[in-house]
């Protein structure tokens, strides 16, 4: 029977064990792997480092807790990083799961700057249902499609509220999705139809159906995934959940490749051995 | 009549709106303007009736007493909570300290999140049990992917740390994706917008009618 | 170590084991779990479309309607609508709405229709101009580049992600056989295809990787205080 | 209105802009105001643009910024539309309506109070168009492509059978089932996991029909697990005229066709309980397929059966690659249908996207070849707002 066979006949309740320890060693004994920033994710800092400052960004937040691991920490760096360069935030979710989530995400961030109000420096527009339908809606009139936001008050009461009309009102749309609708509708619907540069940051799934977005320039800069997000927290000197998952990221990426290699050398194995 | 008005509806409905993307006059616009902000509440009441839909479909369930009934209890009674809750509790109810934001928060997030991260453990086993290379073809897709998966992690660029930066994983990375996968992906792109304006086409004109549902 | 004795935490970090269960087999805690999600979540949503989206989008502009006022305050006038504020012709979704309901009554179940033909009829037009827009025109529009850009490197780049992109379309071309230089266009295409499922195929094992990593993240620190 | 909030802290006594002028004019005013109607709206907004105070340039301070104010007579009364930060020269008044004239002008803020330009401009009127011109390359476009599949339609309606390749994935089913037949076990058919408004379903479901005729003429049982209750009649349609075309009504069994369930990992386990319970020797996958393919190709593949799949989402194609005998890719799984079917309205709009790529291509090499020599009209006129 041999090696190969014994490998042939494993259990795959094996190869799911040995990826939970490979993925979970890293984390309590961390490696510290280096990171080195790709130029997507320099295009989105860029991007944002190119605003004049005191500019009101529009933050579309896509995405429910299946994505948390990848985009809660861009969402993190991205609204402090706007924040720290003293931008205006108006933060919309077009998603069913997200607005709890979102609005945890804000409000954690948001005690780290204790001079900047809710409704005044950022808002939380929270969640509306009919995707590309209040993307395109939005273009008469933010507050057409958002009367009321997150916590339920009039929205065009709020000091922020009055700086933003539509999408003229924004130099910059920080899109973060996790598939439909997000960053491939507000392209479609609201970049260039608009006139809005966007940026994107996306979940990993997602992320090669972006590149050629960002090849003809309709997306400024893109993060793909949890690398993504762990490239823009070295980008701006932070190291959060994102950098500390790259480890374990790393690991489980060696035992998928691994499992192809040798997945395909039992086979050939099997194929090469007589009697068969 | 019960075919022939909707399908008229799709149709006016429909080329109004592709005819509003072409002419800013208000005439056209604010109509149009008016059908999305109508569009959005139609779908909110959408994902209502998918409330009441599994509230139905469920208690049949248990009335019947199907296979694995009990637990239809759990969802009925989760369901009916969870809509009990929030209608008490307002406009706010997903504010902190609400306990429909407790329900988001510890049961409905973490179950999300978590029924996606069962599929770490399948594609590992999937890679090693189901990914053949038998063709050029697959041979080309597997070494496509070994490059990207390592060259996209910190351990690629250690392993390749000795050759010329041009040479290592990160690049080799960065460089398919941003050159032959993009070319692929941009042909995908332009043939399922093909695909999208011709069915929308094909919905206008009445001869696209799948959409409607069953018979009568 | 220093485990958590907030309540909530515990429910969660049980209720992710359950799920987790399913790897071993299917099993009454995997069921469970499965079946409060559906129930939590189904009850979820529809609450939240109630106060996120009726509420404020439908019912309190109409309560102002009704009342001659509307969302702009400075014209009276119940039926005064202009761009942004639709006053009482908001009743029109609101009947739309409610008929959608219909389909829970058999006979007259045909009238929920009516409602569906009118959201289609909005993402059709809205969804062939975005893709019209977006991923044709302009994604047309971004492939042409120059094929000699003065430095070798970067013009064989641009050759061949032209080739690459032709050869792809090609590959989609159904009106002839795939013989002669369309046979061998449509192989180079189909090679182009195969790396770009390879990248994709990368990508998709980061995700879920990064999912497993999240929950064990929350596992780890949040439940039982490790790190 | 940017910057209002620090604006609006310059000098109280300036806060009516009709007495603007009293303040000491130390600082030169702006000047050279211009209007334009903001093309390609309806009558909503007004461009405005000025020359800045000479005194702004030098970055001292002289200037903090600028109102922009708007009357209806040349004379006043000015009512503040907007104010900008120093060194900026252009701002568009949102808040106008339509077709009613408006006087503007520009006044520069100062530490020591409020200096206007000298003159007024106006009057300015916003229209609205009729017609967007950022937006002619996408109507042409989009009409050419639509009168592709128009004329395909007809010609296909009228009897003229336009020529479609055969696709080689419709061998492998054939083979598949031939397989199956041999060894006397079943066929599983997947037509996706979403309901009858995905038009992959609705591929899926056209393709059934045609397997179910040739499970039928080789007389070997199929096995169809659906996800939602109209898809599930439809199938339960699709294999019944299946066997009645193949001339075998009678074979038809009732049961071929089971309502699953719209979840999607529990429909997983239930179809993967197919697969190992009753092993059958072909599984056809062909609709839209979400994260369960990686499940559904995985078991699949370790009980040993022929595989064939097919569907448009790309992020799910690399697993049924890797692990299937043979994959519809993308529009593939369309052009079956169309080929199997030889339904007109498919056929015609298969035909008219072929058209337009051949266009497209076309399109692509011309502007090359412009680009590398250096001619960019094409380009700029295929830019679009």
């Amino acid at each position: 029977m041999g090696f190969w066979g014994f490998l042939e006949g494993l259990d795959r309740r094996w190869i799911f064990l040995t990826m939970g320890i490979l993925v979970l060693v890293p984390l309590i004994w961390p490696i510290a792997l280096p990171l080195m920033v790709t130029p997507p994710v320099r295009g989105f800092v860029e991007a944002i480092d190119a605003l004049p400052e005191g500019s009101t960004v529009l933050m579309a937040c896509d995405y429910d807790p299946g994505a948390i691991p990848e985009l809660v920490p861009m969402t993190r760096t991205a609204f402090r990083h706007l924040l720290e360069r003293d931008m205006k935030v108006v933060v919309t979710v077009l998603w069913n799961g997200g607005p709890g989530l979102v609005d945890g995400v804000l409000h954690e961030v948001a005690q780290e700057f204790p001079d900047k109000a809710y409704g005044v420096d950022y808002i939380n527009l929270g969640y509306k249902s009919g995707n590309e339908a209040v993307m395109v809606l939005m273009g008469q009139g933010v507050a057409n499609a958002f009367p009321r936001d997150y916590r339920g008050q009039d929205s065009r009461t709020y000091p922020i509220m009055q700086r933003v009309s539509d999408y003229s009102s924004f130099p910059l749309l920080v899109s973060l999705s996790a598939g439909y609708p997000g960053t491939k509708e507000w392209v479609q619907q609201v970049n260039t139809r608009f006139n809005l540069p966007m940026v994107a940051g996306v979940t990993a799934v997602s992320a090669p159906e972006y590149y050629p977005y960002l090849q003809s320039g309709q997306l400024g800069g893109l993060l793909g995934g949890m690398a993504g997000a762990a490239e823009y927290e070295k980008a701006r000197n932070e190291a959060d959940s994102a950098t500390k998952g790259m480890d374990a990221q790393s690991l489980g990426h060696l035992f998928v490749a691994l499992c192809i290699i040798l997945g395909n050398l039992v086979q050939w194995s099997r194929s090469r051995r007589p009697g068969e | 009549m019960k075919r022939e008005l909707p399908l008229f509806m799709t149709a006016v409905i429909g080329l109004f709106m592709i005819v509003s993307f072409f002419v800013p006059h208000q005439w056209v616009s604010v109509p149009a303007d008016f059908l999305q902000a109508s569009a959005i509440i139609v779908v909110a009441f959408g994902y209502v009736l998918g409330g009441a839909n599994v509230l139905r479909v469920n208690l049949d369930a248990i009335g019947k007493r199907e296979r694995d009934w009990p637990y239809k209890v759990v969802l009925l009674v989760s369901l009916i909570a969870t809509v009990a809750i929030g209608a008490v509790e307002g406009r706010g109810f997903l504010n902190p300290g609400m306990k429909s934001r407790w329900i988001y928060d510890q049961l409905y997030a973490p179950m999300s999140a978590t029924m996606f991260a069962l599929l770490a453990f399948f594609i590992a086993s999937a890679a090693f049990r189901a990914f053949r290379i038998r063709t050029v073809e697959a041979a080309l897709l597997a070494v496509a992917a070994l490059l990207v998966m390592l060259g996209r992690v910190p351990v690629g660029n250690l392993m390749t740390g000795f050759l010329p930066e041009w040479a290592q994983l990160g690049s080799v990375q960065d460089w398919i994706m941003n050159w032959p996968q993009n070319a692929a992906k941009r042909a995908i792109l332009i043939g399922a917008a093909l695909g999208v304006m011709a069915t929308g086409l094909r919905v206008i004109l009445g001869i696209e009618r799948s959409f409607l549902g069953g018979e009568d | 170590m220093n485990m958590t004795t907030d309540l909530g935490i515990w429910v969660s970090a049980l209720l992710t084991l359950f799920i987790f269960s399913f790897v071993y087999k299917d099993n009454p805690f995997y069921k469970f779990a499965e079946h409060l999600f559906v129930g939590v979540s189904a009850g979820y949503w529809t609450i939240l479309n109630f106060w996120t989206v009726i509420y404020p989008n439908l019912w309190e502009p109409l309560q102002l309607a009704f009342r001659g006022q509307g969302v702009n305050g400075d014209r009276a006038g119940m039926w005064a609508a202009e761009q942004g504020d639709y006053r009482a012709f908001l009743i029109l979704p609101g009947v739309l709405g409610l008929l959608l309901f219909t389909r829970l009554f058999g006979k007259i179940g045909w009238m929920s229709r009516l409602s569906l033909a009118m959201i289609i009829g909005v993402y059709v037009g809205i969804k062939t101009t975005g893709f019209a827009q977006g991923d044709f025109v302009e994604q047309v529009r971004a492939s042409l580049q120059p094929l000699w850009t003065g430095s070798l490197g970067s013009s064989f780049n641009a050759i061949l992600f032209t080739v690459g992109l032709i050869c792809s379309l090609l590959f989609f071309f159904f009106s002839r056989e795939h013989k002669g230089a369309l046979g061998v266009a449509s192989k180079v295409g189909i090679y182009f295809l195969m790396v770009g499922f390879g990248a994709g195929y990368g990508y998709t094992v980061m995700s879920r990787i990064s999912l497993l990593i999240g929950r064990f993240q929350f596992l780890l620190h949040d439940w039982l205080g490790i790190t | 209105m940017f910057a209002l909030g620090l604006l609006l802290s310059a000098p109280a006594a300036a806060q009516d802009g009709a007495d603007a002028g009293a303040a000491i004019p130390q600082v030169a005013p702006p000047s050279g105001l211009v209007w334009q109607d903001l093309p390609n709206d309806a009558g909503r907004a007004i461009r405005l643009e000025w020359k800045a105070s000479p005194d702004d340039a030098s970055g001292a301070g002289a200037v903090r910024g600028y109102r922009i104010e708007r009357a209806e007579s040349p004379a006043g009364p000015w009512a503040l539309v907007d104010s900008v930060l120093a060194g900026i020269t252009s701002r568009v008044d949102q808040t106008v309506r339509r077709d009613r004239e408006y006087f503007y002008r520009v006044v520069a803020i100062t530490p020591e109070g409020l200096v206007p330009a000298l003159s007024v401009t106006g009057p300015a009127i916003a229209r609205s168009q009729w017609i967007n011109g950022e937006r002619w390359s996408i109507l042409v476009f989009t009409v050419l492509f639509f009168a592709f599949v128009l004329y395909y339609i007809a010609s296909a309606q009228a009897g003229k059978k336009p020529f479609v390749r055969r696709i080689p994935g419709i061998d492998a089913i054939e083979e598949a089932i031939g397989r199956a037949t041999e060894m006397g076990r079943s066929v599983l058919y997947v037509p996706g996991i979403n309901d009858i408004d995905e038009i992959q379903t609705v591929a899926g479901l056209v393709i059934l029909e045609s397997v179910a005729r040739i499970t039928a003429r080789y007389e070997t049982p199929i096995k169809v697990p659906v996800t939602y209750p109209i898809p599930f009649t439809i199938a339960e349609e699709m294999v019944k005229s299946g066997y009645l075309n193949a001339g075998k009504p009678d074979q038809y069994d009732p049961d071929s066709v089971r309502f699953v369930s719209p979840e999607q990992f529990a429909y997983v386990a239930a179809v993967t309980g197919i697969m190992l319970r009753d092993k059958p020797a072909a599984h056809i996958f062909m609709g839209a397929f979400y994260a369960e393919s990686l499940l559904l190709a995985e078991t699949g593949f370790s009980t040993g059966a022929i595989q064939v799949a097919g569907t448009a989402n790309v992020h799910q194609l690399p697993f049924f690659v890797v692990a299937c005998d043979y994959t519809l890719i993308g529009e593939e799984l369309y052009a079956a249908s169309a080929y199997l079917s030889g339904e007109p309205k498919l056929v015609g709009s298969l035909k008219g996207a072929d058209l337009i790529k051949i266009v497209i291509i076309g399109v692509i090499v011309l502007g090359c070849a412009l680009e590398t020599a250096g001619v960019t009209g094409l380009t700029t006129w295929m830019r679009s707002q």
